[in-house]
């Protein structure tokens, strides 16, 4: 089973990274970019075919490791 | 699948028909040698291993005439060119460690990658010898910065550099970036390391003792820098496209664990030989390893890591996968070399077996694939006296007047102009972005002359410094290749250091161009004399050729790296001045 | 006194750690494997700087689930002195035992150069030795070192004086409030950017840092509360 | 107009950063996550209504700036 998992920078957290790629779209000359906010996006391959389980794991796996809550937040899709 | 991907590879007959060995870049001369040492015609696993093992990377086929003209021993040298890096006694059974390397061309490629895995792989360099990396070195070359592109490669090689040196932990302590047309289409990046070690932890990449086994640690190896010929002759569907060669991605986490416990293992005095598998991975390590100690090596692929499904012999031979060594131990060792790669989260895998045939065997799938005899691979590339020919542009300068140029009368707008071009600049922008601190050993920080890493528990130190300013080089090469081992060992004196050693990378143009030779030629004749002179043997290197754009050859830029002792911490100067009122003096004229 | 500084793979100011100690306080000091799972000998323990697992997904991230941190917790909670720097306060942060987090530098860059501090905190007991509001000068070297926290965090850190070096000057790297290094409510909990560890002799180009080793000694010497022994000393 | 723009590593370059956390997991108590690969997710927001524009504005920065197509693959969704 396949899942994506997306995890952001949360909404009132300044992000560095997302402000200089908006400058650097600026100065490329891509003047009509308002606003870019930078996150990661993850695939994970998972060895089971029982969904509620791999939604069980994958929400553990986001809350422990994969964000960091106090400053993201994480949502997942599972495919399949 | 993998049936599939072998069937598409070419037969002995098609190799030799369709000439397809020259996509290789082998001759018709070198295949036919090749078939004669051999006595019959090579498969495609074999061609691709003898195409990279008569490379100029790996045999020097094109500079070893050149090469031999250095003074390369000296009553310090224990170990000269020919090793993975050459080592300087410095007394009180230490010594030390250095070599460069260049990394051109995959930097030009994926600047911050190519950088990052050039700077692990003069690491791994050094540790494989049992040295402890303590310092890391640069020498940057690049176009003009007005070009977005040239922006590009500057800031992703410096990140690249940055990247790498610092998750590993070894300061980056010197280095020097120029900017010039020259190099608008061909950036050079090379790295240099210096590492410690004690007289008699020394190692060498010899494959010791017949029925050894052979042992591969580190990452999995992967379709990673395999060169281009692969599937040239194929069609470029999409599928093949997915599986050409990737780009060398560095892991300096991984290879932080497999530099720890490399050291570990050799300290444990169970290793008999040892080498990382830099360029052409296993085909280089496995042949040389073999060589050095007179005898052949199997090895059975099978039993190789793979990162991806379906590899062939060919591709694991040739893979670039990086972070990964191979050595050799005693059968008895066995658990205890395991024992201390799982401490450190590393598998290593029992991958082949010494032997006494002089002979490099492969098998894959219960089959032999390849069978070469390892003395060819090694020793035997014929070796080019390419034709040299003096450059029209040297000759047309040297009838130049100098008197007829108008002479400079506004000083201050000169100075201004002199100072505020980018390669004279300050370079903080690029060291502030390498942690030159980490092991608290650097006393002497970027932005002086040399760089100065005291050694603990002594008074003494090391200074280190690159150099080379290759617009005197191509001016005049004998004297740019002399002024620029001699402005190294400037920069090492001022330091407060005593010159040692030097390790050079020679990056020139094509050497199929007699004027490019000519350039290799005299540099290395100017710098043979000055190491002669300063009584700085070179004790490794590295060639990097073909370093050409569409505008021409790059500047001929022979990067001369130093090391000199400083003998007592007291000695360490620093190119600030000092207080006021003390007194300046000009030295020489 | 006893001193261990914890070893992840990927740490690589481990030895620089141990060395300041050496060098600074002379006391015993001993490398304790990520993996361990007993840190009762032990009255100091020393997080360092480096990539643990390669700093790859988030700084310290990896790091906080070893074996070693549970043992590092109950150290905390039992009042022993922990110091997280650099790469070892990420991992505090990512741990929960200081609040906060730590996000890239907004120049993006990694940046290695020496910062001025004002010590704002000097009840801890890594920092009784210097004198409040006095300017230290001290290396860092990091990517992400951009202190983050929300309001009310922020708020609660300034009431209960838990921030305990600012950066003086500019700001190396965005963080709010100028925050170079925080404490926990209790004090006995520490994390800096900065590296003390590098700034222990003049030959480094500092020798500020020294005192947050000679610091942890005197309180435990005294073996009394940190204020106290700050409080004792005339200013 | 807003986008999401999602940056992979190329099927065949090494993923260290998803090598590391895969085994991070597996340490975890995670065994059977198969496989893990991390990217880049994106929001970006354009002044535009026009979505042939915002279409070929968002693939050419990121053929220039979002992804280094040498290791990466991207794609772009536009919203609304
Ligand atoms: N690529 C680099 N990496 C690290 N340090 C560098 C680099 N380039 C320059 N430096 C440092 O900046 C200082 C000035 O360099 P440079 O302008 O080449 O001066 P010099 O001609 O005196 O060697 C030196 O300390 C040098 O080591």
């Amino acid at each position: 089973m396949k899942a994506k998992v997306y995890v952001t920078i949360k909404e009132n957290v300044l992000d560095p990274q997302g402000n200089a790629v908006q400058g650097a779209l600026h100065s490329l000359g891509f003047g009509e970019v308002a606003k870019v906010r930078i996150g990661k996006f993850m695939e994970v391959e998972l060895d089971t075919a029982d969904r509620g389980q791999a939604e069980r794991q994958l929400k553990e796996m986001c809350e422990k490791l994969l964000a960091n809550t106090v400053v993201e937040d994480y949502r997942f899709e599972l495919e399949g | 699948m993998a049936q599939q991907l072998a069937a598409k590879e070419p037969t002995v007959e098609q190799i030799a028909d369709q000439k397809i060995y020259k996509q290789f870049g082998v001759s018709d001369s070198e295949y036919a040698l090749i078939c004669d040492f051999l006595g019959r015609k090579p498969n495609y696993t074999e061609i691709g291993v003898f195409s990279v093992m008569w490379s100029e990377h790996c045999a020097y086929k094109n500079s070893k005439p050149l090469l031999r003209r250095f003074p390369t021993t000296g009553p310090r040298v224990l170990m000269g060119p020919g090793e993975g890096a050459g080592i300087v006694d410095i007394g009180d059974n230490q010594a030390v460690v250095f070599k460069i390397e260049s990394h051109n061309h995959p930097s030009a490629v994926e600047p911050y990658q190519g950088a990052a895995t050039g700077v692990g792989g003069i690491i791994r360099d050094i540790f494989s010898m049992g040295a402890r990396p303590v310092a890391l070195l640069n020498s940057l070359r690049f176009g003009k910065l007005d070009s977005e592109r040239v922006r590009y490669l500057f800031s992703h090689v410096v990140s690249g550099i940055a990247g790498y040196g610092n998750c590993i932990g070894i300061p980056t302590v010197a280095g020097e970036v120029m900017f010039d047309e020259a190099y608008e289409g061909n950036p050079l990046v090379n790295a240099m390391c210096v590492g410690l070690i004690d007289h008699d932890k020394i190692q060498r990449g010899v494959a010791k003792g017949v029925g050894n086994p052979v042992f591969y640690v580190g990452p999995a190896t992967g379709r990673d820098g395999i060169h281009g010929a692969t599937f040239a002759s194929e069609d470029l569907t999409a599928e093949s496209e997915a599986k050409r060669s990737a780009v060398q991605v560095g892991d300096p986490f991984m290879e932080k664990l497999v530099m720890e416990a490399t050291l570990e293992l050799i300290d444990s005095g169970i290793v008999l030989g040892i080498q990382d598998m830099g360029a052409a991975g296993l085909t280089c390590s496995s042949a040389e390893m073999a060589s050095k100690a007179g005898n052949g090596m199997e090895l059975y692929l099978d039993e190789v890591p793979q990162r991806e499904e379906g590899m062939t012999a060919y591709e694991m031979m040739l893979s670039e996968s990086q972070e990964r060594m191979l050595f050799v131990t005693e059968p008895q060792h066995e658990a205890q070399a395991k024992a201390i790669f799982e401490r450190w989260g590393l598998h290593c895998a029992k991958v082949g077996k010494v032997t006494d045939d002089g002979r490099l065997r492969l098998f894959h799938k219960g089959e032999q694939v390849a069978d070469m005899p390892v003395k060819a691979l090694v020793d035997d590339c014929p070796v080019y006296q390419k034709p040299s020919k003096v450059p029209d542009y040297y000759l047309k300068n040297g009838s130049i007047e100098t008197n007829s140029y108008e002479q400079v009368l506004d000083l201050t707008d000169a100075l201004k102009k002199v100072l505020g071009s980018p390669s004279l600049a300050s370079k903080e922008w690029v060291y502030s972005q390498y942690d030159y601190q980490v092991r608290t050993s650097t006393a002497v920080v970027p932005g002086s002359d040399a760089a100065v890493v005291t050694i603990r528990g002594t008074r003494k130190a090391l200074a280190m410094t690159t150099d080379c300013n290759a617009r005197y080089v191509y001016l005049d090469p004998e004297v740019g290749g002399r002024i620029a081992v001699a402005e190294a060992a400037r920069n090492i004196v001022c330091s407060g250091g005593e010159p040692l050693a030097i390790t050079d990378n020679l990056n020139f143009g094509s050497p199929e161009k007699p004027e490019v030779f000519w350039q290799m030629e005299k540099a290395v004749d100017g710098m043979a004399e000055a190491c002669r002179q300063l009584e700085t043997p070179v004790i490794g290197g590295n060639v990097s050729l073909y370093n050409e754009s569409a505008q021409g050859a790059i500047y001929p830029t022979p990067v001369v790296g130093m090391v000199g002792l400083v003998h007592d911490l007291d000695h360490i100067t620093t190119q600030a001045f000092q207080e006021e009122g003390d007194v300046i003096f000009l030295l020489g004229d | 006194m006893n001193f261990a500084v914890l070893v992840f793979p990927g740490s690589n100011c481990d030895i620089d750690m141990f060395k300041a100690v050496e060098d600074t306080v002379g006391e015993p000091v001993e490398y304790v494997w990520h993996t361990a799972t007993d840190l009762s000998s032990y009255d100091v323990i020393l997080v360092p700087g480096g990539f643990s697992y390669g700093d790859y997904l988030r700084c310290g991230a990896i790091a906080r689930f070893a074996p070693v941190m549970a043992e590092l917790k109950k150290a905390a909670e039992a009042g022993k002195f922990v110091l997280g720097v650099c790469n070892g306060f990420q991992i505090l942060t990512e741990a929960g035992l200081l609040p906060g987090a730590l996000i890239r530098n907004n120049s993006l860059k990694f940046r290695c150069h020496p910062v001025d501090l004002k010590v704002e905190n000097n009840i801890t007991p890594f920092t009784n030795a210097y004198a409040p509001g006095e300017t230290i000068r001290i290396p860092i070297a990091h990517g992400e070192g951009n202190y983050v926290c929300d309001a009310e965090t922020l708020a609660r850190l300034k009431t209960n004086n838990q921030v305990v070096f600012r950066y003086q000057g500019d700001n190396p790297n965005g963080s709010v409030d100028n925050i170079a290094g925080v404490c926990n409510e209790r004090g006995n909990v520490v994390g800096m950017m900065p590296h003390p560890e590098r700034a222990v002799s003049e030959l480094l180009g500092s020798s500020d840092g020294a005192r947050m080793f000679t610091s942890v000694l005197n309180v435990f010497l005294s073996r009394v509360e940190p204020s106290a022994v700050n409080g004792a000393r005339a200013h």
